[in-house]
C-alpha cells in the first residue's frame, strides 16, 4: 500500500508541478496570482485533442498508447496554448497593468477570464469526457506491490525532462536569464538591458507551454473534461505556494508534496477527505513559514 | 561633451519634482562627480539620465543625439551603463550569470569579453559559480561594475560606488574607476564621500535641493570652503 | 435607502413588463416546463437527457399535440446549481404558467421543489433521475401532495438486486467503490445491508468525491480488502476514470456496475475487452418492442445508440405527463396529477413510444378507452408515492462492446428479495 | 523625556544601529543628522516600535517602551511622520486627520452601532479639533479634498497635522523638509517652532542643514550606525568627526 | 398578474439573501481590502447551523452511530446560532490568516470553502451528508395560509433583515470604525503609525463579514426548507464576487444594487436563452450565458473599475 501510494503520489505530483511552475512564474514575474492558469492546462489538453482526433496519434510506440504523432500534437498544442496565453494577456491583463491596476484587480480579472476560458471549451468541445486513446493500458509490476503504467512512466520521464530543460533554459539562455533577472528586480533588469515587456510576453509563452504539457499529460493518464483545470486549481496553487513562490525547484517540490500527501494521507484518513490534505498542509506551512519552504532570498 | 544633461526637471511623481532644472556634463575619458548633501537630488538625477524616471523638462544628449525619454534598456544599447547604489547585482544569479545577463544585450559572441572582465576583476573569476548573495560588499560592487562594463559603454554612471564599503575596498573601487577613465570611458558618479570623490575625479558638480550650487575642477572645489557650508549649513 | 427602493421598483416594473407581453390567456400552445442541467458538473448526462425530452415533445407534436394544441417545451438550464434551478422553477410556474415540469436531475434541487413549489402551486414534477429516498419519505409524509413522480426506481431496488446478482455470481468478498453523492451513499449502504444478509461480505469500501483528477488512492483502498469482485457506483465520467484505474492497478475483472454506468461513453472509455466479466444492473423494462422502437428512433435522430443514463426514463416522464394532459378534462397540475396513473391502466390498450404511439393513444382517449402506455423503459407503474417499482434485469457486454441482456427478475421476485433482506 | 540606551539593530550582516545611547530632553528640538545610511530612520523605527530592537532599552519618562507595539507607543504620546508622506490617498484631508485621534469610542464597532449620541458627540469634537489642526497647518482650503490630490509639501503638512491629533508629547519628524518648496518650508518651520513653544518636544531627521542649524538644539550626528557627536550647531559644524562623516575620511 | 408578482417576490427574496452575503463581502474587500475567496463556505456554515439548530430529527443511516439533529430551536435562535457559528469559525481562521498576503489569503480561503464542502458531504452525523438536511422549519409558512402570503411575509422579513444589516453596516462603516478599516486598506503601515491596531480591525471585519455570509446562508436554508452540500458550489463565491464588483466595492448601496443586477442578469439570461436559442443549441446557450457573466466581470474591471456606484470619498456620516 505504502509503496503504491508513494508511486502514485510522485506521478500526480509530477503533473501538478508543471502547473505549479507556471503559477510561480506568474507570481514572480507578473506579480499576481493567476487563477486562470489552470484553464490553460485544459486548453492545452484540448488543443492536442483536436489534432489527435484528426488522426494525429501515430501508431503506438512499444507499450505506450500513442505514437510520434501524439508528441507532435503536444508540441503544437503547446504553441497554441502559448498564443492563447498571449492573447489573454493582450486583451485583459496588459490593459489592466497599463492602467496601474492593483494585483488584486488582476486576480479578479483572472477569475473572470477563467470562467470564460472554461466555458468556451464547453462551447466548442461539449461537456463530455474525452480521451486521446481509449486503449486501456495495464500497469506493470515495478516493485512488489507497486504498479505503474507505461504511459505514466513516460509522462514522469517527460516531466523530468521538461523540468531539466526549463532549468537549462533558465540558466543558459538569454531569455531564461532575463526572466530570472526580472523576477528578482525589474528595475535592475531594465538597466541591465532587458526589455521587461518582452520578458513578460515570454513568461506567458513558457507558462503556456508548461501548462499545455501538464494538461496533455493529465489528459493522457486520466481524461479530459472542461472542468479538469478548475478541479486542479487548488492543488496546483497549493503546490506553488507550499514550495515557496519564486523558485523552480520549490514548485516541483511543492507539486510532489501535494501529490504525495494526498495519496499517503489516504492510508490514515477516509479517502473522501483526501482533497483537504494539501490545503491543511498549506495552512500549516503558511502559518509557520509564510514564504513557503524554499523562499527566494533577496 | 559626450553626455550632457541640461535643465533637467524630474521626480518620482509628476507633480512633485525633485530636480528643478539641473545641468551636468561629462566628456570622454573624464571622471565627473556629482556631490551634494542628502536630498540634493543626486540619485534622482542619475536615474533620470538612466531612463528610469520620466523627464518633466530638460534635455539629455549623448554625443549630440537626444537620449532623453529613452527607456532604460535602450540606453544601454546606446552606450550608457548605470550602476544603482543598492541592489545592483542579481543576488539569485551567479556571478557568471550576472555578467551574461548584461552581455546578452550585445549581438554576437561575448565569451572573450566575459574573460576580459574576469581579468579586470580577478576576485570575481574565483567566484564565478557563486550566487550574488554570497559576495561581500566590495565584491558585489566589483560585480556591478563588471556588469556595467561588459557592454563596453562609452558612459558609465555610478551611484555612490563606495557606500557601505570598507576604506580599502572603496580605494580599490576608485582605482578601477580611474583605470576605466584612462581607457576612454566617460564616468559620471554620485558620491557621498566628498573628499575621496574630489581626489579621484577631474571635475565635480555640487547640488543642493534639486539645483546646481557649485561646479568646477576637483582641485578648485577642494579648496573651496563653500562646499563644506553646503553640507553643514551656513554659519 | 431611497436609491435602493428606486432600483428595486424599476427592476420590478421591468420584470413585470417582460413576461406580460408574451402572456395571453393560454389555451394553445400547451406549455411544458423543463429544468435540466445542461451546463455545470452534470452537463454530460444532462445534455442528452434534454435531447430525449425534446424528442418526446417532437413526437407528441408530430402526432397532433394535446387537445389539438402543439406543446411548447420551455427548457431551462439549471447549470447544476440549486438556486438557479429553484429560480427557473419559480419562473416557469409563476410567469410562464406551466402545469408540469420535467426534471430536475439532482435530488438536492428536486427535494425543495417537490416539497414546496410543486405542492404549493399544484404543478406536477416528473423527473427521470432524482433517486434520493428522501423524496419517498416526503411523499409518505404527504409533503409533496402527490405531485412528484419519477420514472427511475429508488436506490433500494438497485442495491438489493445487485447484492443478489453478486451472490448468484458466486462472489462473497466484494469491494465497493462509490461516488460520494446521495445516490452512491444509499446504494452503498443498502447494498452492504443486503449483501451481508445474503451471506457475502463487503471486503472494503472507498467513497470518492466526484470530479477529481484521479482515484488511485480510492482504488488502492478498495483493492486492499483483497476482494474477489468489485461494485462500482458511479456516473460515466468518474466511472470511466475509476474503473480504468482499477483495472490498470490489477483489480479483478469481476465487476458489478449500477445502471448509471450503462453507458456507451463508459464502455468505450474503458474498452469492451476488459468488461467481458462485468455484470450490470438496470430496470428490467429495457427490452421489448416498445424499447426497441425508442432505441431505433433515437438512433435515427441522433446517429448513435441511446446509451447515457436517464434517456429512456426522461422520454417516459414526458410521455406520461403528456398522456395525462390528454386524459385530463382541463390542462392543469391537479388534473395531470390525477391522470398520471390512468395513462398506465393495467388492462388498458397498450400504446408504444413514438409519434404513432401517441397518436394511437390520443385516438383511444378520444374514444373513451383505457390506455396502457408501455414506454421506452417498458411497462411501468407508479406506486402511491409516485415511485416506480419495477422488475430488474442484468446486462453484459459482448465482444464488440454491445450491451446485451442477461436475465431478468420479475417484480414479484424483487418484492420477494425485499422481504428476504428487510425481514 | 526620551532616553535611548545602548540600542542596536542588525539587518543581516549590517549593523544599522550600533550601540546608540541618546537622550532627548523635554521641550527641545533635537536634530538627528548624518549621511545616508547612517541609521537615522532605523533608529526612528525602533523608537516607535515599528522594528524590534536587538539590544538596549528605550524609555519615555523613565518607562520602558521597547517591545511595545507601535499603536501602544502612539498612545503614550510618541508620534512619527514618514520621510515619504503616507497619507490615506482615497480619504479626505479632514478624515485623514480625524482618523489619527487616539482612543475614539467610535473605533469600537459596537459603540458606532449602538451609542449614536456618544459617537456623534465625539465626532463633532474630533472634527472641530481636526479643523483647528488643519487651520493651524494652513490646510483649511483643502479640508474636503482627497489626500491624493495634495502636493508633496501639503502632504508633509498633512502628516504633521495627523500626528498633532494625538496631542503628542513628542513628535519624531523624518525629513520634514524633503520635497517641500521654500515657501511651504517657511510655514513648516514656523509651525514647528510654534508647537515647540507650546511645549512639544521634537526630534527631527533632516538633511536641510540650514533648517537644522537654525532650529535644532542640540544636534546629534550618526554615521554608520553609531552616534558620533552631539552638541550645538557650532560644535557640530567644527567637529572633525562630523566633517569627516560628511565630506569623507579618506585622507586627501 | 399574481403569478408575475409571485415570481418577483421570489426573485427579490433571493436577491435579498445574496445582498446580505455581498454586504458581508463588501465589508471585507470593499472597506478592509481582504480577499475572501471562500464566501460559499461561510454561507454553507450558516445554512447548516440553521438546519441543525432548528431542524427536525433526521433519519439515521444504518451504519451511522449518531445523528446530531432534532434540537428544534426557534427560528430567531437559529439565526443567532448561524451568525455565532460562522463568526466563531471565521475568528479561528482569521487568527491564522489575518496577516497573510492578499493572494495567499485568497487561496487559503478558497481552500477553506473546499474543506467546509468536504465536511458537509462526509460528516454525516452532523450534516446528514449527501442526503441533505430536509424539513427545516420555514418560518412564517404556517402563520400564513397561502404560499403567496408566506412569500410576501418572508420578503417583508428579508427586506427588514437586509435593511437592518444595511443600516447597521452603514452605521459602523460610516463611523470612526469604518474610517480605520479604510485606512488599513489604504496603507496599513501608516495606520499603525497613527496608533491603530491593524490586525484587530482586520480580524473584526473578517469575522463580521463572515457572520453576515452565515446569516445569508441561514436565511436561505429557512426559506428553501432543505439543503444539501450540492447547493453550495464554488460558483456561488464567484457570483457574489461579481455582484460586489459590478455594484461597486466600498459602497453598501453598490452591494445591494450589484446583487439585484447580477442575479437579475444571471436568471433573466437563462430565461432569455430558453426563449431565444433553439432547443438544439441549448447546451451552447448555457455556456454562452456563463461566458457573458465572465465578460461582464472582466469588462467592469477594465472599463468601470469602480462599479456601478463607486466609493464615496467621505467616510464618516458625522462629518459635514
Amino acid at each position: 500500500m505504502f509503496g503504491q501510494a508513494l508511486a502514485d503520489g510522485i506521478l500526480t505530483g509530477a503533473i501538478l508541478s508543471l502547473g505549479a511552475i507556471g503559477i510561480t512564474l506568474c507570481l514572480t514575474i507578473l506579480r499576481f496570482a493567476n487563477f486562470a492558469h489552470s484553464e490553460l492546462m485544459t486548453w492545452g489538453a484540448y488543443f492536442a485533442f483536436t489534432f489527435t482526433s484528426l488522426g494525429l496519434m501515430g501508431s503506438p510506440l512499444g507499450p505506450l498508447t500513442f505514437g510520434w504523432g501524439f508528441l507532435l500534437a503536444t508540441l503544437i498544442a503547446g504553441a497554441l496554448t502559448a498564443c492563447l496565453a498571449l492573447v489573454v494577456d493582450r486583451t485583459v491583463f496588459r490593459r489592466l497593468r497599463n492602467k496601474n491596476a492593483t494585483r488584486l484587480t488582476l486576480i479578479f480579472a483572472s477569475f473572470g477570464v477563467a470562467l470564460v476560458l472554461r466555458h468556451v471549451v464547453v462551447l466548442i468541445f461539449g461537456p463530455q469526457v474525452e480521451y486521446y486513446s481509449r486503449e486501456l493500458q495495464m500497469a506493470v509490476l515495478l516493485l512488489p506491490g507497486v504498479r505503474v503504467m507505461p504511459d505514466q512512466f513516460f509522462v514522469l520521464g517527460l516531466t523530468v525532462a521538461l523540468v531539466v530543460l526549463l532549468q537549462l533554459f533558465l540558466t543558459h539562455t538569454r531569455l531564461g536569464l532575463a526572466m530570472r533577472a526580472t523576477a528578482e528586480s525589474p528595475m535592475l533588469a531594465q538597466v541591465s538591458g532587458i526589455e521587461v515587456t518582452h520578458v513578460i510576453a515570454w513568461t506567458w509563452v513558457v507558462a503556456g507551454l508548461l501548462a499545455a504539457a501538464g494538461g496533455v499529460f493529465f489528459g493522457l493518464t486520466v481524461q479530459m473534461r472542461p472542468e479538469m483545470g478548475f478541479n486542479l486549481l487548488l492543488a496546483v496553487f497549493a503546490a506553488s505556494i507550499i514550495g515557496g513562490s519564486g523558485s523552480l525547484f520549490g514548485a516541483v517540490l511543492g507539486g510532489l508534496i501535494v501529490g504525495l500527501s494526498e495519496n499517503l494521507a489516504t492510508l490514515v484518513v477516509p479517502t473522501s477527505y483526501k482533497q483537504a490534505v494539501p490545503f491543511l498542509l498549506l495552512v500549516v506551512i503558511l502559518y509557520f513559514r509564510p514564504q513557503g519552504l524554499i523562499a527566494a532570498k533577496t | 561633451m559626450l553626455l550632457s544633461a541640461i535643465d533637467v526637471i524630474a521626480g518620482y511623481q509628476p507633480d512633485l519634482p525633485i530636480l528643478h532644472g539641473v545641468s551636468v556634463d561629462v566628456a570622454k575619458g573624464e571622471i565627473v562627480a556629482i556631490l551634494g548633501p542628502n536630498g540634493a537630488g543626486k540619485s534622482t538625477l542619475i536615474k533620470a539620465i538612466a531612463g528610469l524616471l520620466p523627464l518633466t523638462g530638460g534635455r539629455i544628449t549623448l554625443a549630440g543625439q537626444s537620449i532623453g525619454g529613452l527607456p532604460a534598456h535602450r540606453l544601454l544599447h546606446a552606450g550608457v551603463s548605470y550602476v544603482p547604489q543598492i541592489g545592483n547585482v542579481f543576488t539569485t544569479l551567479t556571478v557568471h550569470e550576472n555578467l551574461r545577463v548584461a552581455a546578452h544585450t550585445l549581438s554576437g559572441r561575448y565569451a572573450d569579453r566575459l574573460e576580459r572582465m574576469y581579468a579586470l576583476f580577478p576576485d570575481l573569476a574565483a567566484k564565478r559559480r557563486q550566487p550574488g548573495r554570497q559576495l561581500s560588499g566590495g565584491q558585489r560592487q566589483m560585480l556591478a561594475f563588471a556588469k556595467a562594463l561588459v557592454t563596453e559603454p562609452s558612459v558609465l554612471m555610478l551611484d555612490e560606488p563606495s557606500a557601505g564599503l570598507a576604506p580599502k575596498a572603496a580605494e580599490t573601487i576608485f582605482e578601477k574607476v580611474r583605470e576605466l577613465a584612462q581607457g576612454g570611458v566617460a564616468v559620471l558618479l554620485v558620491e557621498q564621500n566628498v573628499k575621496s570623490a574630489l581626489r579621484f575625479s577631474d571635475r565635480a558638480f555640487v547640488l543642493a535641493e534639486g539645483r546646481n550650487r557649485l561646479a568646477g575642477t576637483a582641485d578648485s572645489l577642494r579648496a573651496d570652503p563653500a562646499v563644506a557650508d553646503i553640507y553643514l549649513g551656513k554659519r | 435607502m431611497k436609491f435602493v427602493f428606486r432600483a428595486f421598483t424599476l427592476t420590478a416594473l421591468l420584470l413585470l413588463a417582460l413576461p406580460m407581453a408574451a402572456n395571453a390567456q393560454q389555451t394553445c400552445p400547451i406549455k411544458l416546463g423543463g429544468i435540466l442541467p445542461i451546463t455545470g458538473s452534470l452537463a454530460s448526462i444532462g445534455k442528452p437527457i434534454s435531447d430525449a425530452a425534446q424528442m418526446a415533445v417532437d413526437d407528441i407534436n408530430k402526432a397532433g399535440g394535446i387537445k389539438g394544441c402543439q406543446v411548447e417545451f420551455i427548457l431551462r438550464d439549471d447549470q447544476t446549481q440549486t438556486p438557479v434551478a429553484l429560480d427557473a422553477a419559480k419562473f416557469l410556474i409563476e410567469v410562464q404558467r406551466v402545469p408540469a415540469i420535467i426534471g430536475p436531475v439532482p435530488s438536492a434541487a428536486a427535494i425543495p421543489m417537490a416539497s414546496t413549489f410543486a405542492v404549493q402551486s399544484k404543478v406536477v414534477l416528473s423527473t427521470c433521475c432524482a433517486t434520493s429516498p428522501t423524496l419517498t419519505t416526503l411523499a409518505q409524509e404527504g409533503k409533496s401532495g402527490g405531485y412528484f413522480f419519477r420514472t427511475l426506481p429508488t436506490t433500494k431496488t438497485q442495491a438489493y438486486s445487485l447484492a443478489r446478482i453478486a451472490i448468484e455470481a458466486g462472489y462473497r468478498r466484494t469491494s465497493v467503490v462509490w461516488a460520494n453523492n446521495d445516490n452512491g451513499r444509499f446504494t452503498f449502504s443498502d447494498f452492504q445491508k443486503a449483501f451481508e444478509k445474503l451471506g457475502g461480505k463487503v471486503a472494503a469500501d472507498a467513497s470518492f468525491n466526484e470530479n477529481q483528477p484521479s482515484y488511485r488512492a480510492e482504488v488502492q483502498k478498495a483493492l486492499g480488502g483483497n476482494p474477489d469482485s468489485v461494485l462500482f457506483i458511479a456516473f460515466p465520467q468518474d466511472g470511466a476514470t475509476v474503473v480504468r484505474e482499477w483495472l490498470q492497478l490489477g483489480g479483478t475483472q469481476n465487476m458489478l456496475v449500477i445502471n448509471g454506468l450503462r453507458s456507451e461513453e463508459f464502455i468505450k472509455a474503458v474498452g469492451p475487452r476488459f468488461l467481458q466479466k462485468m455484470i450490470g444492473y438496470d430496470v428490467a423494462q429495457v427490452k421489448g418492442p416498445s424499447v426497441d422502437a425508442f432505441n431505433a428512433a433515437w438512433n435515427t435522430k441522433f446517429g448513435r445508440a441511446p446509451a447515457t443514463p436517464g434517456l429512456h426514463s426522461t422520454y417516459d416522464s414526458v410521455m406520461v405527463v403528456a398522456l395525462a394532459m390528454q386524459l385530463a378534462k382541463e390542462v392543469n397540475g391537479t388534473e395531470i396529477r390525477d391522470n398520471m396513473r390512468k395513462a398506465l391502466t393495467l388492462n388498458g390498450e397498450v400504446v408504444f413510444p413514438g409519434s404513432d404511439g401517441f397518436k394511437k393513444a390520443s385516438d383511444l382517449i378520444k374514444a373513451g378507452k383505457a390506455i396502457r402506455y408501455v414506454g421506452a423503459t417498458g411497462p411501468l407503474q407508479y406506486d402511491q408515492y409516485g415511485d416506480v417499482s419495477a422488475p430488474t434485469m442484468q446486462w453484459k457486454i459482448d465482444a464488440d462492446g454491445k450491451i446485451v441482456e442477461g436475465g431478468t427478475r420479475t417484480l414479484d421476485q424483487v418484492q420477494e428479495l425485499f422481504k428476504q433482506v428487510d425481514g | 523625556m526620551l532616553s535611548v540606551e545602548h540600542v542596536s539593530k542588525q539587518f543581516g550582516s549590517l549593523r544599522a544601529v550600533d550601540d546608540v545611547t541618546l537622550t532627548v530632553k523635554a521641550n527641545t528640538i533635537t536634530g538627528l543628522i548624518g549621511p545616508n545610511g547612517a541609521g537615522k530612520t532605523t533608529l526612528f523605527n525602533t523608537i516607535v516600535g515599528s522594528l524590534p530592537v536587538d539590544q538596549g532599552t528605550i524609555r519615555v519618562h523613565g518607562e520602558r517602551i521597547d517591545g511595545l507595539t507601535t499603536d501602544r507607543i502612539y498612545g503614550k504620546g510618541l508620534a512619527r511622520t514618514f520621510q515619504i508622506p503616507r497619507p490615506f490617498p482615497e480619504m479626505t484631508v479632514l478624515e485623514n486627520v480625524m482618523l489619527a485621534r487616539p482612543h475614539q469610542s467610535g473605533e469600537r464597532f459596537w459603540n458606532s452601532l449602538f451609542r449614536y449620541g456618544l459617537v456623534r458627540r465625539e465626532e463633532q469634537e474630533n472634527q472641530n479639533l481636526a479643523q483647528g489642526v488643519l487651520n493651524f497647518c494652513g490646510l483649511e482650503r483643502v479640508t474636503n479634498d482627497l489626500a491624493k490630490t495634495l502636493s508633496g509639501g501639503q502632504q508633509k503638512l498633512l502628516e504633521l497635522a495627523r500626528v498633532l491629533m494625538a496631542k503628542p508629547a513628542m513628535i519624531l519628524l523624518d525629513e520634514p523638509a524633503a520635497g517641500v518648496n521654500p515657501a511651504l518650508l517657511e510655514t513648516l518651520i514656523e509651525k514647528i517652532l510654534e508647537l515647540h513653544r507650546g511645549g512639544i518636544t521634537f526630534m527631527i531627521i533632516e538633511h536641510n542643514m540650514d533648517m537644522v542649524m537654525s532650529i535644532c538644539r542640540p544636534i546629534a550626528v550618526m554615521a554608520q550606525g553609531r552616534l558620533i557627536a552631539e552638541g550645538d550647531p557650532d560644535t557640530i559644524r567644527t567637529d572633525p568627526r562630523v566633517v569627516d562623516a560628511y565630506l569623507g575620511n579618506i585622507p586627501g | 398578474m399574481i403569478g408575475e408578482l409571485s415570481y418577483l417576490i421570489f426573485f427579490l427574496i433571493f436577491v435579498s439573501i445574496f445582498a446580505i452575503a455581498v454586504l458581508g463581502l463588501n465589508l471585507q474587500w470593499g472597506f478592509t481590502g481582504q480577499f475572501n475567496a471562500g464566501v460559499v463556505g461561510f454561507f454553507a456554515v450558516g445554512a447548516y447551523a440553521m438546519a441543525i439548530l432548528t431542524g427536525p430529527t433526521q433519519p439515521r443511516l444504518p451504519d451511522q452511530a449518531f445523528q446530531v439533529s432534532g434540537i428544534g430551536l426557534p427560528f430567531a435562535l437559529g439565526l443567532l446560532g448561524a451568525i455565532g457559528v460562522s463568526a466563531a469559525i471565521a475568528y479561528v481562521i482569521g487568527l491564522v490568516t489575518v496577516r497573510l498576503r492578499h493572494d495567499y489569503l485568497a487561496i487559503t480561503t478558497f481552500g477553506i470553502a473546499i474543506v467546509i464542502h468536504l465536511v458537509t458531504i462526509n460528516f454525516e452525523s452532523l450534516t446528514a451528508g449527501t442526503l441533505g438536511f430536509v424539513g427545516i422549519p420555514r418560518p412564517l409558512a404556517s402563520t400564513f395560509a397561502t404560499p403567496f402570503a408566506h412569500n410576501v411575509a418572508y420578503l417583508a422579513m428579508m427586506f427588514a433583515i437586509t435593511g437592518a444589516v444595511f443600516w447597521g453596516l452603514e452605521r459602523i462603516v460610516r463611523s470612526p470604525w469604518g474610517r480605520v478599516l479604510k485606512a488599513v486598506r489604504e496603507d496599513d503601515v501608516a495606520a499603525i503609525a497613527v496608533g491603530k491596531n491593524a490586525d484587530r480591525y482586520r480580524l473584526e471585519a473578517f469575522v463580521i463579514g463572515c457572520a453576515l455570509m452565515g446569516l445569508a446562508g441561514a436565511l436561505y436554508a429557512a426559506y428553501i426548507g432543505s439543503i444539501s452540500p450540492f447547493d453550495f458550489l464554488p460558483i456561488m463565491t464567484f457570483q457574489i464576487w461579481t455582484m460586489m464588483i459590478v455594484g461597486g466595492s466600498g459602497n453598501n448601496r453598490g452591494a445591494l444594487l450589484g446583487a439585484l443586477v447580477v442575479w437579475g442578469l444571471w436568471t433573466s439570461s437563462g430565461a432569455l436563452v430558453s426563449q431565444v436559442v433553439p432547443a438544439k443549441f441549448q447546451a451552447q446557450g448555457g455556456a454562452i450565458q456563463v461566458i457573458l457573466i465572465g465578460l461582464v466581470l472582466v469588462g467592469t474591471l477594465l472599463f468601470r473599475p469602480r462599479g456601478l456606484i463607486g466609493e464615496e470619498p467621505k467616510v464618516s456620516r458625522y462629518v459635514d
